[in-house]
């Protein structure tokens, strides 16, 4: 009689996701409406909560871009991005982001993703996209990437950033982010829709049969 | 909601506000035209062209029209007015890139008429793209914010990306295009990457601020500077990838040889073009506000990018058989050449900046007009001779076909840098603004760029051999009108702008001197401060400025 | 360690960048360095957003920046799906490394 | 008992390891046991489950309610964390003692818990998985019972008693004691996983949707993207499900469904911009709260382009969750069933789990955004003050509860179900030029027209009498219907036999 560990994970996935959400220190039923209307929200005080669902959600980033280095089967790579994505989500409604955070699942998830899922669907002849790479060179890549790694953490981690921890975090208003876009950056907004009027019209371009 | 509304006019752009940002509306307006145009008037491609070639017109009238704004007022930021310096700006250094830019795209869509226009379904599509492109160039070229910078490099990127596989039916096409597609978003990502490290640091992503609080952390030293040092060249990345700097150049020889000669010529000159002079805005901001004793390691770092990118460019034309690839690394060691003069803007604000920009401006028009001629004569042949681009397929043209053959020779010689040329000249002027700040990197950086230059004759000489020395059986190539006309205009004001040499260097001191005067964010020297309080009827924007100085 | 701060959400910034770099670098699939070019942009992006948090300036920049940067992905990722299609339509593959035609 | 003999090999009996084994056990026994009973006295148990779990939510929110007073009234209270312990026990016991509340040495202790958040959310989160597996199993049984009176038959009548009301839980047994079967050319982990990343999205879809004023599990500022967002990753499973089946129909279901999905997506979200300019949020408490005016302020009415974005949006989410006549990636007649081909018990159990939760999920927000939310027709501003527990009572059914959501979603249920045994099923290309050539226009010119509405003509006389003019029209449609409907109710068998009649060549 063997466990089925995996099923039982499996099971427990939705519960565990809906807990992250559940717990999430953005009480906003609790906090009061006229503030968060103005898109102030009081620094949360998380704790041991916060610090567990950031190591749970950091948890699935890593071991899913892991996944993705080690992974030799593009559709697989392209399932294992979509955890990266929906918990960088959740990271971000961590870091009070609410509206970023539904426009990554909405924008990132839901639409890059199925892109990218539609066009390995499209471009694998046999059904197991499969890719061999040379050992030798994955060792290579492996060393350059941990030193770069190491560099970039001793930096990061050592570097003097701006902090100010105990001041007010502003959350993510709709109004400022309405305000933001119409006003300090008006331009690079016309300038991406513009953008990516272009980018529709080449990428039809590009993929239309004759 | 209804306080909203009522806000409005608080916040609503002005109409002289919009005057400042009328070329690029009517940039846009164009867009739309010829995308709509298919609906109402059919897809023939001619029309099409003349379409774009009347939109592009009219925004150059707006730009004139700017630039009268410009020379009264001083720099303008466009819709920006009181909030944050430089996310579009309209002083003379961009104005005269919306220029060169507007005249480059009528070059090329007369060229593209004369070779591709007759077997063209796809017309519309073609120049969505490549006006999209230009706008996207002409945007990188006048902003000193990061954000708007990345954007718009991305928006002269992507549709490159699609105008090089535009040729669909052609494999060559296809690779070319993903080979770009590729690096290119890359090099985004890095250099996002690498933005939201500043971003994270200065707590802006406007250039000025984050000079201003740069100096310091520069000189101090440790992770900080590691950390800004890093970030800094993460974005120098996404600049180079541009420019083709010899590291990020691996996309050139390829996009350049798959897409077809027209976009080549295109991209080969506005692509480069737009990166230095951003590149050069980009240093020329930051040597203005960060000090110039810190930058030197900046300086020699873009010094030495650029004697490596050179040198590589040079050599790695010899052994190509292909024309179009040829070229391809012949521009990869020009904008090697060029980027020496950005090298010399970083070290120093003094009077050797001007003539600095001064010389790549003056570089930039000639350039176009040689790489216009030289692409120009390889598409007209490529198109009568079934694709072929080899230098071998230009055996006996000098004697056969003197109207494609004159041109050729005239530009390839002026591309060395040879005297009855205006390339000569230029790349005088250039020599002559290394040579001005007697510091002894750029002397070594101008002895450089002329063993460059001795090296390089070998190479385009080859093509010149086979067209005045080798003997064809293949008879002479009938040459479009319009193309013929083109190409040779080109090689005439090759000569012409030698005789007026004088007209250029003025004009080009007066833009680059324009530039340098009031900067519209410019706050760091007095006479800068002073010069702006008169010109600039928009003071706002400095303001936001010097408060986040002083706190 | 249970008090969450920047330099969490930077360490985890930093190793997906890292780990996009690795996939860029090994993946011979065309889509799979656009999924390492993804992995980059969100590595950029927790760091945009989480400095947006921390840096107690009271607006919300980053956040806005962020947004543009998941549109730029998904520009880039449209057209790069349209390049891919098209190669594949040419050469019947999208391995990077069967692209060599054009060389030297 | 005589012993066929098979020509086949015979595959053994499945046995059940592990916890199945466990479950399947319980599952029989409870059948066995509890059937019988069941089925003696179906009304008053169905009636007594609803009386039950309400009287269960009032339960909860009374003692939560309580430990609150307790921790307000607490002056000197400390950090209030998240996890939510503010109180001791002795505090409490204290505060019992003090309002001479029998304080019993285990009350205090068993109150103690209830102020822990997370426990209140562990509550809540039982609350929505039961309301969430509820309505599948509940909406497959009407399915199946209006696909029978559309097709003039009775549906299921047996298992249960009265109509057959317990067909689902039966087949979910069924399901359940299904063989979990995994094709072996199929990519098995991603066949394994599949099925959950389309149920995951469509269950935290219901974390953010409000039932009522206070009836939230999260009250989320984005909750509307969020639950758009939720409805269409529900999409990756589907890709995922039929790209690892290893089948060509699933495939081209697969593909079907990211087609159909990410172009629908865009008229839908464009016609959701729509209310969400009206009510200048994205809350959707606040844009429920908005209209509580009764059927006129409802913001379907509000002008005629919200009209028009309201009838856009309910078509396109019939196809956002793949409904007929948009049901394309699982025509079971050209594809097989489509994604689903390959899977069976439990984990295809998942993907109708999914599917009907997502159709409620979307009627919901139609309802939320459009029709008045949890508000009857009536205006809450003529509501009794709540002084009594019959007020409050009566306030609920007259006025604004829960229910009257839940069942205005229903009504949207049913009509897709009315659609899908109606409708024939269109062509993909019909499909995707429906959406690029018909809705998105419309919902194009509909937002932009509804925006210079708002700035010209809101608030104007003009533009009340359309608002009256518009929700009279549908008040008629709606009584219409409703008779229509109570007269063929009514002479159910004998109409269709006359209109059969009558239509009859020679009659």
């Amino acid at each position: 009689m063997t466990l089925r560990l995996k099923k039982i994970l499996l099971l427990m996935t939705p519960l565990a996701i809906a807990m992250f959400i559940a717990a999430a220190p953005v009480h906003a039923a609790d906090t009061d409406l006229s503030l968060s209307d103005q898109g102030i929200q009081t620094s949360a005080d998380g704790g041991l909560l916060e610090a567990l669902m950031f190591y749970a959600c950091a948890g699935v980033i890593l071991a899913s871009g892991l996944a993705i280095c080690l992974s030799k089967n593009i559709v697989r790579m392209a399932v294992y991005l979509f955890g990266t994505l929906a918990a960088v989500a959740l990271m971000y409604f961590l870091l009070l982001a609410n509206f970023i955070g539904v426009i990554q699942l909405i924008v990132y998830a839901g639409g890059t993703l199925i892109l990218l899922i539609f066009g390995v669907m499209l471009t694998s002849k046999s059904p197991w996209a499969k890719f061999e790479v040379k050992r030798s060179e994955l060792i290579a890549a492996g060393v350059v990437c941990a030193l770069f790694a190491g560099m970039l953490l001793f930096v990061v981690v050592n570097a003097e950033w701006p902090l100010e921890t105990d001041a007010v975090v502003v959350g993510s208003s709709m109004t400022q982010f309405g305000t933001g876009l119409l006003t300090n950056y008006l331009v690079p907004f016309e300038a991406i829709s513009v953008l990516l009027l272009v980018v529709m019209i080449g990428a039809a371009y590009m993929a239309r049969q004759e | 909601m209804t306080e909203l509304i009522a806000e409005i006019p608080a916040w609503f752009p002005k109409a002289s506000e919009f005057l400042t940002f009328s070329p690029e509306l009517a940039w846009v307006a164009t867009l739309c035209l010829i995308m709509l145009a298919p609906l109402a008037i059919g897809r023939d491609a001619r029309i099409t062209a003349g379409l774009a070639i009347v939109g592009i017109a009219v925004t150059a009238f707006f730009t004139f029209k700017v630039m009268g704004i410009v020379s009264a007022e001083g720099p303008q930021t466009g819709l920006t007015p009181d909030r944050t310096g430089g996310m579009l700006i309209a002083d003379n250094l961009s104005l005269f890139f919306k220029l060169f830019l507007l005249t480059f795209l009528v070059g090329v869509s007369i060229l593209w008429m004369s070779v591709s226009a007759n077997q063209e379904d796809d017309a519309p599509e073609f120049f969505v793209l490549m006006v999209g492109s230009a706008l996207g160039m002409s945007l990188m070229v006048s902003t000193q914010n990061i954000l708007m910078m990345i954007i718009a490099i991305e928006f002269a990127s992507l549709p490159s990306y699609a105008i090089v596989g535009f040729n669909k039916q052609k494999r060559i096409a296809a690779e070319a295009s993903l080979k770009y597609m590729i690096f290119g978003s890359v090099s985004a990502a890095v250099m996002l990457y690498g933005a939201s490290l500043i971003y994270g640091f200065f707590g802006t992503l406007d250039v000025a601020q984050i000079a201003l609080n740069a100096g310091p952390v520069l000189e101090a030293g440790g992770a900080n500077r590691l950390l800004v040092g890093l970030g800094m060249f993460c974005l120098f990345v996404g600049i180079a990838f541009k420019i083709s700097a010899v590291p990020f150049h691996f996309w050139c020889p390829d996009a350049f040889q798959g897409a077809k000669t027209e976009v080549t010529a295109w991209l080969s000159v506005a692509s480069k073009a737009a990166g230095l002079l951003l590149l050069m805005r980009l240093a020329h901001v930051f040597c203005m506000y960060a000090g110039a004793e810190v930058l030197h390691g900046v300086a020699i770092v873009i010094a030495i990018f650029a004697t490596i990118t050179c040198t590589v460019g040079n050599l790695s034309a010899y052994k190509q058989t292909s024309t179009k690839r040829m070229l391809a690394y012949s521009s990869i060691a020009h904008a090697g050449y060029m980027m020496a003069a950005a090298a010399i803007l970083v070290d120093a604000n003094k009077v050797e900046s001007f003539s600095a920009i001064s010389a790549v401006l003056a570089y930039v028009v000639v350039y176009m007009l040689m790489n216009l001629g030289a692409f120009g004569v390889v598409a007209l042949l490529e198109s009568k001779n079934g694709g072929d681009d080899s230098i071998t397929a230009f055996a006996g043209l000098g004697w056969k076909t003197p109207v494609l053959a004159i041109p050729m020779l005239f530009c390839l010689v002026s591309l060395v840098g040879i005297p009855p040329f205006a390339g000569f000249i230029t790349k005088w002027y250039l020599l002559a603004a290394l040579g001005e700040t007697g510091v002894g990197l750029y002397w070594a950086l101008a002895i450089v760029i002329v063993i460059n230059t001795l090296i390089s004759l070998w190479y385009y000489m080859r093509v010149i051999v086979q067209m005045f020395l080798r003997e064809s059986d293949k008879p002479a190539t009938d040459v479009p009108m319009s193309g013929a006309l083109l190409v040779n205009v080109c090689g005439v004001l090759l000569i012409v702008l030698l005789i007026f040499s004088n007209p250029l260097k003025n004009r080009s001191d007066k833009y680059s001197a324009g530039l340098f005067a009031a900067s519209p964010t410019a706050l760091a020297g007095e006479g800068a401060k002073d010069s702006l309080a008169q010109s600039s009827p928009q003071a706002g924007g400095t303001e936001s400025l010097e408060n986040n100085h002083g706190g | 360690m249970f008090e969450i701060g920047l330099t969490h959400y930077l360490v985890v910034a930093t190793l997906l960048f890292v780990m996009g770099i690795f996939v860029m670098i090994t993946k011979r699939n065309a889509i799979g360095i656009l999924i390492g070019v993804e992995m980059v942009l969100n590595g950029a992006n927790i760091n945009l957003v989480a400095f947006n948090r921390y840096n107690g300036m009271g607006n919300i920049d980053g956040q806005i920046v962020s947004l543009f940067v998941i549109v730029l992905a998904a520009a880039e990722a449209a057209l790069a799906v349209a390049i891919c299609m098209n190669f594949y339509k040419n050469l019947n593959t999208v391995d990077v490394d069967h692209g060599d035609t054009l060389a030297g | 008992m005589t012993q066929f003999s098979v020509p086949w090999k015979q595959s053994p009996p499945l046995e059940y390891r592990g916890p199945a084994r466990g479950i399947v056990a319980l599952a029989r026994m409870v059948y066995t046991m509890a059937t019988p009973i069941v089925s003696r006295f179906p009304g008053p148990i169905l009636l007594g489950a609803i009386i039950g779990g309400t009287l269960l939510v009032w339960a909860h929110w009374m003692l939560f309610g309580f430990v609150e007073t307790i921790a307000a009234s607490d002056v000197n209270g400390a950090a209030h964390s998240v996890w939510g312990q503010t109180l001791t026990t002795a505090e409490i016991g204290a505060y019992l003692d003090a309002h001479s509340i029998v304080a019993s040495g285990i009350l205090k202790y068993l109150l103690w818990p209830l102020q822990l958040e997370l426990l209140r959310d562990l509550v809540g989160l039982g609350a929505i998985f039961g309301l969430f597996n509820l309505i599948p199993v509940y909406a497959i049984w009407w399915e199946r019972k209006v696909a029978g009176r559309i097709q003039s038959r009775m549906g299921p009548m047996r298992v249960g008693g009265w109509h057959g009301w317990a067909q689902s839980f039966a087949d979910g047994v069924k399901l359940v004691g299904k063989e979990d079967l995994v094709p072996e050319q199929a990519d098995a982990m991603l066949f394994r996983v599949a099925p959950y990343l389309a149920f995951v999205p469509s269950l935290l879809a219901f974390l953010c949707l409000p039932l009522g004023s206070y009836w939230v599990f999260r009250n989320v500022d984005v909750a509307l993207i969020f639950i758009i967002a939720m409805v269409g990753v529900e999409v990756v499973g589907v890709i995922v499900a039929g790209w690892a089946s290893n089948n060509k129909w699933s495939v081209y279901g697969a593909m079907r469904e990211a087609c159909q999905m990410v172009s629908y997506e865009i008229p839908m979200t464009t016609v959701l911009l729509i209310p969400i300019m009206t009510a200048g949020t994205l809350n959707m408490v606040q844009i429920g709260d908005m209209q509580t005016g009764g059927w006129f302020s409802w913001n379907a009415f509000h002008n005629p382009f919200t009209f028009i974005a309201f009838i856009t949006y309910y078509i396109a989410s019939l196809a956002n969750c793949k409904r007929a006549p948009f049901d394309l990636p699982e025509s079971e007649s050209e594809l097989v069933a489509g994604f689903h081909t390959e899977y069976s018990g439990f984990r295809w159990a998942l993907f109708f789990f999914a599917e009907y939760a997502a159709m409620f999920v979307v009627s919901a927000l139609a309802v939320t955004l459009f029709l008045g939310a949890w508000h009857t027709p009536i205006p809450a501003t003529w509501a009794f003050e709540e002084d009594s527990i019959v007020k409050i009572f009566l306030n609920g059914v007259l006025f604004s509860s829960p229910f009257w959501f839940i069942f205005k979603c229903f009504i949207f249920i049913y009509i897709q179900l009315w659609i899908r045994w109606t409708l024939p099923r269109i062509r993909i290309d019909q499909v995707l030029y429906s959406c690029v050539q018909v809705m998105f226009p419309i919902a194009c010119v509909a937002l932009v027209g509804h925006a210079v509405w708002m700035v010209l003509l809101d608030g104007t006389v003009f533009s009340d009498i359309i608002r009256w003019i518009l929700g009279l029209l549908t008040a008629a449609v709606t009584f219409g219907f409703l008779s229509v409907a109570a007269f063929g109710y009514r002479n159910g068998r004998q109409m269709v036999g006359y209109l059969a009649v009558k239509q009859l060549p020679g009659a």
